[in-house]
């Protein structure tokens, strides 16, 4: 009961401080937490970043093994994006298998890789049909203070920007560079009554009315777009948190090692 | 969108405009609604939208299982979406995968926007959509089905869901995309409407859209949620029809 | 509470209701609901078909992949069936693993249709040892209002004999139709009291003191039984059920789209 | 019943009309029977059929667990009926597939039908079959042993439960097959019969029968589980003349 | 309730009694139970034995099958060791996957089986890099009456050597016996306040301050060691505990068949 | 002690008895330990120690959930040690293999015997280990981390938990293992102390060592866990030096 009074309270405290333009943590409505990003975190991984957004922590390393293309597309490699959402990120984990959320934060992850064509897939292939490179990114959440999700693909693209095809280690050949074509970035907002707030704490993200989340790449196009929460927004919304959403993530690209080309 | 390193492309469009299937841009396929089409289930639809055919269920307001999800404050709306293994070309493990998970979500979420969840504290509202033949936009059906299916089972909302995709093809917007346009086309941005607020409850996207392009395609969204409307509430004054009289015997 | 006592309530006017030979919906204690059967329902399937049986809905979709033979039966394709008990179908479904009932489905459907040897598995071998044609017979519950078992394999029957073998989409020769050489028929009773009824409704289900299913096929042979639920039969019981069950097979078998003759 | 596609099919009767190991058609193979083989389960069994091993192990009336499955009204019967993963040829993976799920069920029905449930409301009764060698008639051999382990937890029921299977091979009704009688033969039907009230509490069936075949096996049936039956009484006696002049020191 | 207070009387005697160097059930600290083992008990396995070490009864059997390589270990064949705790063997099991005591006593027995070298791998394979042979040690807990680390052990070494490769069988030779090398035997011990017991039941179990497991070969080695429960062990303890289970070792090792010699 | 039927077995030890990475027998690798890493946890720790690095957080007590799994009389110590895919030469499967279960289980006694467990009855203390990074050692490393976490969180323990590895390599004793002495050691024993009492609460050994160089390696790695515990010491000061100006604001 007193869990539930606390966060009622803290609701409406969130609400009417977006009412006036103000946040908890004295950012403005259109304001990232600040972004710090390591590359080559961990040196086991092929590649690798640890991006802390404010205080959310996520680490990414990217694994590249050998493997065999779909029979459906034997010209192409393989991508496996995965999040971890484990018990040591927050106390609001629960055991058993990956919950909607964790789902729901893996496959946005990996939507806006392939869509935006981060990396070519028909690259990976070294026979058609029966070998190509299987391209592993997995998303390890160690403090989940909100908005997973951008944290996410800023980690998922450090790493990829930072990998190294392992050739030597399969006997296929030298080691190369991983090919990075298009940086996708995510932008997520969360509505607070008629205020519409970016990069969400999970204080906000408890609080929200609906929460948008637009993947754009460095082109000028959107390349994702996920809905989701409890909540509505109207199509002019959308249009006007486009706008945002590409501005954000120009800058956001610029923090990536390498800058804003890839 | 799964076109990466896959053989042989179509051609989308024909040199008169017209789509894969002769449709123009901005037109539907054929869609059949009908209410009450279950026994067991508190409400029930089954759509028929091109080649996709749905069936959706409602069940509740009713106990929660397993009663720790229960909530005090709200029903809890619990959706699953669901493919039947035969209703693709490659036959499909029976059971959940990831994707199904994730559209089960945002569909729980869609809905309960519209819920009146408040009135049923404690209790759990069940809403099962299986795909039994699917031809793109299976999710959108769903919605579609699972709408008319709540009010079927008279659990109060503040207005039905319609929904419908948009895409681009052979560079132009177009809704309501069928399967090759899905699997070759540019874009796929699956909406669901509350036409009375005029706001979506439900969006993704994927693809490649420019700012103006999706201001567009929002805009055939919701026009084309307006027509999918008309079915639905065509569908359920049908099924009160048959109803009023049975109860007057 | 108010559960149980309703449900002893409705169980008590059951059996004194089948005592003078009468049932809730006014059927004779030897009497089938009406039976349709849609053939070809699902076009994604290789083979489709939809039945009702009263208010039971049970869809099957057959689909035909080439795979491999099993070790021990190199001159053999192979067949499996599957039932899906979803949460659509009825209020009594619970989340988790298949329920030893929807288990039990399968298992009762695919000795039938094995043991009258439906198909002849040895036709469906491409090449002995390496490349066969694996048949899944999935069967979907739709409305669950009793008799699954019954239903379940008349729609199997009739899926299996729509389905084409899709020789061309898997590029190893012509479509071709799948070769259906005997029809199992299951016919399922219960006992209420000293009654015996069948095609049980899900309130007759409820309330049973045991349940017999009998497969025939159309050259008068059991081919399969399956006593279930808690309750027992006698001897002198079996032998007459397997008489009303040859009967009951007969007339079902006319009603599948090509008639008595597989 | 596996033989389709098989390599070698062996001759199931000789020219004197013998099985192959030797039997009559209405012989059973040697069974053997020890009640209280185990210490920490309230009544246990291990029974030797032909060359099937086999122990079962009975726990309760006790709590159920998890707590959502207790009824109110009667006891919960739970059988398991279980492979080891080295009591057939081809090692078998552990844990329960779906065939031992069937058994489970159809068994745990079959004791629900002998038991005083309704005098244990709100308990749970756990009867575990491990089969340790397979030869065929493994769920028979499983029926008998946790009858008698019934019996030796001291757990009130109206009946043991003796059980066979009957078969057909060579064009011939047989009882008790052993495994390729099984494998090779043209029809297996295990049953389970209550002596007292001479009714079948199981019944299974695969294979080609006529209703005069049928017939027959059902009274062949009887008849072995009449020897069965002798068998069991014979291994409780057993069990009891122990146990008094343990319990008299 | 009730249990609680039954435990805490039952742990109260356990100890008293150590304290005075007597134990429930009669026997001295150092002294183990009865051990009886049978080799060859199921003819299905290529290799088995029962044991009971007092009341508690162990099944081992042993399956050797035709199989591939690990790719970083071309040239050894693989072992497989599994415990399998049933609901038959003791009133404490619970439902669902193996439980964390289950999974550590599979890998402490596959663990001294795997560190004494008890077979070489190396000698199972058959082409290297592709085929070899697969030994599955699969243990059934029958009756635990308490220390089923050591039963366990004691039951997979008699079954290994009780073991023939079934080449035959498979087609790729002669039946022949698989050459067993070092036979471990495990000892635990636990403590009760100040003394340590060896070979506990039970109720010491249940009792225990402290669980030492420690593997010993024929030839005077510790080859593996582990630690369980709450409680905890000086260095003293252990130096003292390693001597105590090398005698023991050696006199267990006469009781299996063939005797100290592998 | 992964050797078996593996191409290339390196040289352990060179001619002036250095090992692979140029230490000396009793030589540690560098250990680096931060305390209050993470905001949500109420305890954390990053260790990084040679290549390995693991963070660790502790939650509690708090309620348990399942609730059956809760105790009366004690808190219940629930400890998951999950290697990360990433963290070793071939991507692993995420999730506990059976391996991180043993561990895990290890982990969790080991911790119950410093906590003062019956003072917090009906909840449970969470303590979550996540190897990053791995190159033998990986759960002495996870042992130090959370042993300074459950500090940080202000969960009274008798003491802190050092813990090391004590192995043997080409002949000779040696602390702290690195990947290729633990791959092609002749053994390797991990263990825990606690230093205010001089008990072992975790020992595991695997490989092949008599009873006198059982003495030295254990006298070895008690040696060992004192240089670990002075750092971990030093972590926790730190950590309340930092802490201490903010709170005085």
């Amino acid at each position: 009961m007193t869990n539930e009074v606390t966060t009622e309270i803290l609701a409406t405290h969130v609400m009417e401080l977006a009412k006036s333009g103000k946040r908890l943590d004295g950012r403005a409505l259109d304001e990232y937490r600040p972004v710090k990003i390591t590359p080559g975190y961990v040196t086991s991984a092929d590649g690798s970043a640890l991006v802390e957004l404010g205080d959310t922590k996520v680490l990414c390393g990217v694994k590249l093994e050998p493997g065999t293309p779909y029979a459906d597309t034997p010209n192409a490699g393989t991508l496996t994006t995965n999040a971890e959402v484990v018990p040591l990120s927050s106390p609001d984990y629960e055991p058993g298998p990956p919950s909607p959320a964790a789902v729901e934060l893996s496959r946005v992850v990996d939507r806006a890789i392939r869509a935006a064509e981060t990396i070519d897939l028909k690259e990976l292939v070294v026979t058609p049909g029966e070998k190509c490179w299987t391209c592993f990114v997995d998303i390890h959440i160690l403090d989940d203070c909100g908005n997973l999700i951008d944290a996410a693909l800023l980690a998922a693209a450090a790493a990829l920007k930072n990998a190294v095809l392992p050739a030597k280690r399969f006997e296929v050949g030298e080691d190369s560079p991983l090919k990075v074509h298009h940086i996708p970035i995510e932008t997520t907002f969360v509505r607070l009554g008629d205020a519409i707030v970016v990069d969400p704490t999970s204080e906000e993200e408890g609080t929200t009315q609906g929460r948008l989340t637009i993947a754009t790449d460095e082109t000028g196009n959107v390349v994702a777009m996920q809905k989701g929460k409890v909540g509505a927004f109207s199509p002019q919304d959308v249009v006007s948190l486009v706008d945002r959403a590409l501005a954000h993530g120009n800058r956001l690209r610029t923090l990536l090692p390498g800058g804003n080309h890839p | 969108m799964g076109s990466v390193g896959a053989k042989d492309v179509p051609q989308l469009l024909d040199a008169n405009g017209k789509r894969i299937d002769g449709r123009g841009l901005e037109e539907l396929r054929p869609l059949k609604i009908e209410a009450g089409v279950l026994t067991r289930a508190n409400g029930s639809a089954y759509v028929e939208w091109g080649e996709n055919k749905v069936m959706a269920a409602v069940y509740g307001p009713r106990e929660v299982h397993p009663r720790h999800m229960q909530e005090n404050t709200k029903a809890v709306v619990q959706c699953r979406y669901n493919m039947a293994s035969f209703s693709v070309d490659e036959r499909k493990k029976p059971g959940l995968d990831r994707r199904s998970q994730e559209i089960s979500k945002v569909i729980s979420e869609a809905f309960e926007s519209v819920l009146f969840v408040e009135e049923y504290p404690r209790t759990s509202i069940g809403i099962y959509i299986e795909i039994l033949q699917a031809n793109a936009g299976t999710r959108c059906a769903g919605i579609v089905a699972a709408s008319v299916a709540l009010a079927d089972a008279g659990i109060p909302m503040s207005d039905l869901v319609p929904a419908i995709a948009v895409g681009k093809v052979g560079g132009k917007l177009a809704v309501d995309l069928r399967k090759e346009e899905d699997n070759y086309g540019e874009a796929d941005m699956p909406m669901a409407l509350v036409p009375k607020s005029g706001r979506l409850v439900l969006l993704q996207m994927e693809g490649h859209m420019t700012a103006p392009e999706m201001a567009q395609a929002l805009e055939m969204g919701v026009r084309g949620c307006q027509q999918v409307y008309e079915v639905q509430k065509d569908a359920l004054k049908r099924r009160y029809a048959i109803q009023r009289p049975t109860e007057a015997v």
